[in-house]
């Protein structure tokens, strides 16, 4: 089979397939291993990249998604309100980079290094498919392995976790904005109790 | 504990902590722990005014800081150890506190992916449905499959066939034609008249072995005119009766031409 | 505006539009007129054509549609028809095998050798075409033969039976065991008297 048939079709297949394509089950469309599919998928990417064309190719994992180029956002937006998936909270990105950075983790390393009870969140996390059960610990009751999904690497932007930068690095790029953060009033917290009015 | 306190600025007691520690400009590895726990109480209290029962968590860290102070005002110094030094009662906690800034840290680097990541934009996947309807079926098919059950089979086969290769050769030692034969003799003792059929000679109709001793044994045995048999119709059931010699001693001739004769007795008969 | 931004946001734009783009609709996003917009949708039509991308852009009246090259219809097919996988039972594989090593052999030879019924087995495998009838036995009754089939060879990846990997005591394990085959039935023994009484 010729090159340039099958990267017409890996292009028609991403198209049709809206989701992350694994290499793979492109691949066997031709017969073709993992790693030939691969070498395909770069050289699209590249193309469009090379094109600056207004669709992209991403690399989740080892699949490939067609989407498009972050430039355009604006003009999308002007073109039509497309839906948006919600924020996450301050205390879910909180849970879900010690997830990223520690796991395989269970819930109580996780509570242990915030200080507070990370049920809930981990429950929302888990519900929009960030993170997943990886098995169970040795330790005493086997508590449940929690890390993260292709869906985090997809929303977060990384192509493997790999890409997560190390956490000392980060925390030495942040310590500039710390001065912003300390504007905060005292007076000005709030706390919010579900189904009643705490103020 | 009944509520469950979501803090709107503050995700957990560590975030209040690292909060006041930073707006006092205090240096976390140098905390001035009387200061911070008179602010994190007095904190604590302005939420317990708005009659709220506050996250259990709070309360804990809270107990923590009281017994650091507390063990803040303690000499520093241990007569009996070494160097004289004592553990600083701050350390574990600092500890903790920046094992949890790193992650706050990272959680803020998360955020600012995902806002890049909320400017690129997916399509949903094509209607497929008219492919869904015809799965292609094939046969998963593996060498190492084909070995491994053919392997597992030869392995129970081996096994069952060793049993019984001990069982009958157990039982063909024990049972001898000359042992048939006295068995076939015994079954006449009580009654010389009596008539039995071929069954009656086999104890076993399902071991062919047996039933092939008895046959033989048989026909020796009318060879010697031990026994008298008659079949009516071919295939149909044999009868068996005690012959003139039935009480002489057993025994067993090895000659050769001992078939052809019997066989010759039985056709006279 | 460069004419460049405006191309790849026309892009972007379809991909998220779905259904056909009015030359209009775009046009407005960027103040252009739609005789502007047809003309940047024309350029861009042209260049996935040149490319013989397998992304394509179809016009529909004064609308412009992102889909994919027709020549790919095979492969998204193949892409998107789903396939169920069925396994040999360990039953089918047994006997199989036993064909494979021992062919051309009867189903009563099968049966002896394995102390069970073979025949839903045997019907399971011809239907799959692992193996076919190869003639008759010349023993009583006159037997159907069995064998395996080129799809057997394919499907195993043997070029000829000689590939068959050599197992170790196979002879011996599928030798027919006379004794079990023959049935032994009390009532059929003779001895040959031709005459009435056994006097």
């Amino acid at each position: 089979m010729e090159n340039k048939t099958i990267k017409s079709a890996f292009e028609s297949m991403m198209f049709i397939w809206g989701e992350p394509l694994a290499a793979k089950t492109a691949g066997e469309v031709f017969n073709i291993s993992e790693k030939e599919a691969v070498t395909v998928f770069e050289e699209l990417r590249r193309e469009y990249e090379d094109r600056e064309s207004g669709i992209r190719i991403r690399k989740v994992d080892k699949s490939y998604h067609i989407v498009t180029a972050e430039e355009n956002a604006e003009y999308i937006e002007r073109l039509c309100t497309p839906v948006k998936k919600r924020k996450l909270s301050q205390a879910a990105l909180e849970v879900l980079a010690i997830v990223a950075y520690r796991q395989p983790i269970t819930k109580g390393e996780i509570d242990a290094i915030r200080g507070i009870k990370c049920d809930r969140v981990m429950e929302g996390l888990a519900n929009k498919g960030l993170v997943e059960e990886k098995g169970r610990s040795a330790g005493i009751g086997r508590p449940i392995l929690y890390g993260t999904t292709d869906v985090f690497l997809k929303n977060f932007g990384f192509e493997t976790l790999k890409d997560l930068p190390e956490i000392e690095d980060i925390e030495r790029a942040i310590e500039v904005d710390e001065e912003a953060m300390s504007e905060v009033d005292i007076n000005q917290m709030s706390i919010e109790v579900p189904g009643e009015t705490g103020q | 504990m009944g509520y469950k306190v979501k803090l709107n600025i503050f995700e957990g007691p560590f975030d209040l902590l690292v909060y006041l520690i930073e707006s006092a400009r205090m240096d976390i590895y140098d905390i001035k722990v009387s200061e911070i726990t008179a602010q994190y109480l007095e904190y604590v209290e302005e939420i317990k005014k708005t009659d709220v029962a506050l996250s259990s968590e709070f309360m804990v860290l809270a107990a923590t800081l009281i017994d650091i102070k507390s063990r803040m005002l303690l000499p520093r110094t241990e007569p009996g150890s070494e160097d004289g030094a004592m553990e600083d009662p701050r350390t574990q906690l600092v500890e903790k506190l920046l094992e949890y800034k790193r992650f706050k840290n990272a959680a803020a680097f998360l955020e600012e992916g995902e806002t890049r990541s909320r400017r690129i934009f997916e399509k949903p996947r094509e209607d497929i449905s008219q492919f869904s309807q015809e799965p292609d079926e094939y046969l998963v098919l593996s060498l190492g499959k084909f070995v491994e059950a053919f392997d597992e089979f030869l392995t129970k086969k081996r096994k069952i066939d060793e049993v019984r290769r001990n069982y009958e050769r157990v039982r063909r030692q024990r049972e001898s034609a000359e042992e048939k034969m006295g068995q076939i003799t015994g079954i006449f003792a009580d009654d010389k008249n009596k008539v039995i059929s071929f069954e009656d000679t086999v104890k076993d109709p399902g071991d062919l072995y047996d039933v092939a001793l008895s046959f033989a044994s048989m026909l020796e045995m009318i060879k010697q005119q031990r026994l008298i048999a008659s079949q009516k119709k071919n295939f149909g059931p044999i009868d068996i009766r005690a012959g003139q010699n039935i009480d002489r001693e057993i025994t067993i001739e090895e000659n050769g031409g001992s078939d052809g004769q019997s066989e010759a007795k039985i056709k006279d008969m």
